[in-house]
C-alpha cells in the first residue's frame, strides 16, 4: 500500500468513526508503525488545510477526529435544526402510544403489538427526549423497560398519564389480556421468542 | 426415475421445487402437464419422508392442490382445471421472475462496503420540540394494536397497494374489473374475460378476481361453469 | 459567499448529518437556488473523485451523502470491529426483490409470492435497515405495509427504484418453451448448494 492509499484509507477509518480515534489503533489497522501513521495524519491535515473544504483533521488528546470547519457551523446548525423539526413518523406515534397507555414496556412487548422490529423508533424516540429507559426487569436477559417522560407530557400538553384520551371499552378488555406487567400473566414464552 | 438425493432446506419452498422440477424436466411452464408434474413432486416429496425430512406444511399443501388440479383435468368436462392450472402458472410466473430479479440483486452488492456515518454531535440537542394532541396518540394506538373496529369499507386505494404492479400486471386488471362492475352491476364471471388479448392478460384477469375476492370486495355466486360476480358493498347498499 | 466556499460548506453539512440529505434543504439554508446547490454538489463529487482519498459522494433517491469508498471497506471494518458482513440468504435477496418491484407491499403479499412463511426474512431485513414500514393498509388487522430504505439504494449501488434492473420481458410467443432456464439441469443442483 502506497502512502497515498494509506492516508485514503486513514480518512475514510476517520470519517467512519465519528469518533476520535487512537493513532495506535490506526497503526494496527494498517499493520504500519505509529509513527509512521502520525506523519500521515500530518499529511492529511496539511492537505485539508490547504484545500480549503469543509473538513479539517483536530487532534483531542492524543487521538484524531475529522470534523466541520467552525467558518460553517452555523450552515450546519441550520441544516441540523431543519432536520431537528421533522413531525414523528406514524411508527415512532405508535411506539410512543403503546409505551404511554402502558406505562412502562419492554421493547419485546412493543414489538410483540406492533408485529415488526422496533429498535430503529425507540431508540429515535430516546435521542428526542419523548421516552426513556426506567430500569430492567427481574427476567431472563434482563430486559430494558421504557417509559415516557416529561418532555413528552409537556409535547402533548398533558398533565400526568392519567390525562391520555380514553381507550375505547373493546380496546382496554383486549388490552389487559395481552398486558405482560400484570403480573398474573406470566406468559413469557413469547416475550423470549422475540428476543431471540 | 433417477435417485434423488437433495436435500429440502435446498428450496425455498414449493414454488421453488416446481420450478426445478419444470426445468429439470423441461417442462413448459406456459403449458404444465399436470399429470407429470404431480408425478415428480409427490415422488420428491415421499423421498424426502422416506428420510424422516421434517417436511413443511407448505410442501404438503402444494402436494394436495397438485394432486386436486390432476384430478379434475380427468373429469370429462375440465374447465375447472384449466382456470387452476392457470392460477398455478401465474403464481409459478411470478415467482420465476421473483427469483430471477433477486438473483441479479445478489450481483450488485458492491455498496455493501460503503460506510457512513453517524451525525455529527454537539451542534444541536435532539430534543422534540412540536407539539401534538392526545387524540393522535389514540389514533396511533389504536392502528397499532390492529383491532380498530372498522365501519367504512376499505378505499379503492388500499388495493392498489396490495396488487400494485405485480409481476404479472394484475393491478390494471384490478381496475377494469372494479370498474366493469360499478354501479352494482352484476356480470358473469367468463364476461370478465372478453377482450383478453394473450394468455397472461386472462391469468392477470383471474388473479385479479381472486384478489377482489380474497380482500371481500366482490362476491361470487352461482354454479361453477359461470357464476356472476359483484361488488360487495354495492350489495349491501341495495339491501338496505 | 464564492462558490468555493458554498461547496466547502456542502460538504460540512453533508459530513455533520450523516443520513442523506435533500438538496432542497441545503439550498434553504445557503439561501440559494436548488439548481445551483446540485450543479455545485456535481463539482465536489468530481472533486473527489480526481483527489482519490477515502471518501466519495454518492446520490440516493434524488439526496446526497458522502461515505467511504469500497477500496478502504476491510481497514473501516476492523477498525470498527464490524463482522464481515454474513451474505443475505437467498430468501433475503427473493423477500428484497419483491418489496423493491412492487415499491410497497405487506407481508402476506409476499408470502403469496413466495409460497412460505417470510416472519424471519422479513425481519431480519428490517433490522439490517434494507426494508422498513411505510404505514398501514386500512384492512382488517391494519396489516404494515414496507418499502426499501435509502440503506437498500446506497448497498445496491441505486440513485432509486427506477435503476432496478428491469423485469423479464412478457413471453413473446405463447407457446414457446420457456427460456429463463438457460443453464441447463446440469449444474442446477451445484448452483443452489453454493447459494445456502
Amino acid at each position: 500500500m502506497n502512502s497515498n492509499n494509506v492516508m485514503a484509507s486513514l480518512e475514510a477509518m476517520l470519517f467512519a468513526a465519528g469518533d476520535p480515534v487512537d493513532p495506535a489503533k490506526l497503526a494496527e489497522v494498517l499493520d504500519i508503525d505509529v509513527e509512521n501513521v502520525i506523519k500521515i495524519l500530518g499529511h492529511l491535515e496539511a492537505m485539508y488545510d490547504e484545500r480549503g473544504g469543509g473538513l479539517r483533521l483536530i487532534r483531542v488528546d492524543g487521538k484524531y477526529q475529522l470534523c466541520t470547519r467552525e467558518e460553517y457551523s452555523d450552515d450546519v446548525r441550520s441544516l441540523l435544526e431543519i432536520k431537528k423539526n421533522t413531525p414523528l413518523s406514524q411508527a415512532a406515534f405508535e411506539v410512543l402510544a403503546i409505551v404511554a397507555y402502558n406505562k412502562t414496556v419492554t421493547r419485546s412487548f412493543i414489538e410483540q403489538i406492533r408485529g415488526v422490529d422496533c429498535s430503529g423508533p425507540v431508540s429515535s424516540l430516546v435521542q428526542k427526549g419523548l421516552i426513556e429507559e426506567k430500569g430492567r426487569l427481574d427476567l431472563p436477559g434482563r430486559p430494558l423497560v421504557y417509559g415516557t417522560t416529561d418532555r413528552f407530557l409537556r409535547c402533548f400538553s398533558l398533565n400526568s398519564l392519567e390525562d391520555l384520551p380514553d381507550l375505547p371499552e373493546e380496546e382496554k378488555k383486549d388490552d389487559s389480556q395481552t398486558s405482560l406487567f400484570e403480573d398474573d400473566n406470566p406468559d413469557n414464552d413469547t416475550e423470549k421468542k422475540e428476543d431471540e | 426415475m433417477e435417485q434423488i438425493n437433495y436435500k429440502i432446506d435446498v428450496f425455498e419452498g414449493p414454488m421453488d421445487l416446481l420450478l426445478h422440477l419444470i426445468s429439470k424436466h423441461k417442462l413448459n411452464i406456459n403449458d404444465i402437464p399436470i399429470v407429470e408434474l404431480v408425478n415428480q413432486y409427490v415422488d420428491y416429496v415421499r423421498q424426502l419422508q422416506e428420510q424422516d425430512f421434517d417436511i413443511a406444511g407448505e410442501f404438503l399443501e402444494m402436494a394436495a392442490r397438485l394432486i386436486y388440479i390432476k384430478t379434475v383435468s380427468l373429469l370429462p368436462k375440465h374447465e375447472e382445471a384449466e382456470i387452476l392450472k392457470k392460477e398455478l402458472t401465474g403464481e409459478l410466473i411470478e415467482y420465476r421472475d421473483c427469483k430471477l430479479m433477486a438473483e441479479k440483486l445478489s450481483h450488485q452488492t458492491d455498496g455493501f462496503n460503503r460506510f457512513v456515518r453517524p451525525a455529527q454531535e454537539g451542534f444541536v440537542n435532539y430534543d422534540y420540540e412540536l407539539f401534538h394532541e392526545g387524540d393522535e396518540l389514540l389514533n396511533a394506538y389504536i392502528s397499532a394494536a390492529g383491532r380498530g373496529k372498522r365501519r367504512l369499507p376499505p378505499p379503492l386505494d388500499s388495493f392498489k397497494v396490495i396488487v400494485a404492479k405485480k409481476f404479472v400486471a394484475v393491478a390494471s386488471k384490478v381496475s377494469t374489473v372494479m370498474h366493469r362492475l360499478l354501479g352494482g352491476k352484476k356480470v358473469k364471471f367468463l364476461s370478465l374475460f372478453e377482450g383478453a388479448k394473450t394468455k397472461s392478460d386472462m391469468v392477470a384477469t383471474f388473479l385479479a378476481v381472486l384478489e377482489l375476492a380474497k380482500t371481500k370486495k366482490i362476491s361470487i355466486e352461482g354454479t361453477m361453469e359461470n357464476p356472476s360476480v359483484q361488488m360487495i358493498d354495492e350489495v349491501k347498499d341495495i339491501e338496505q
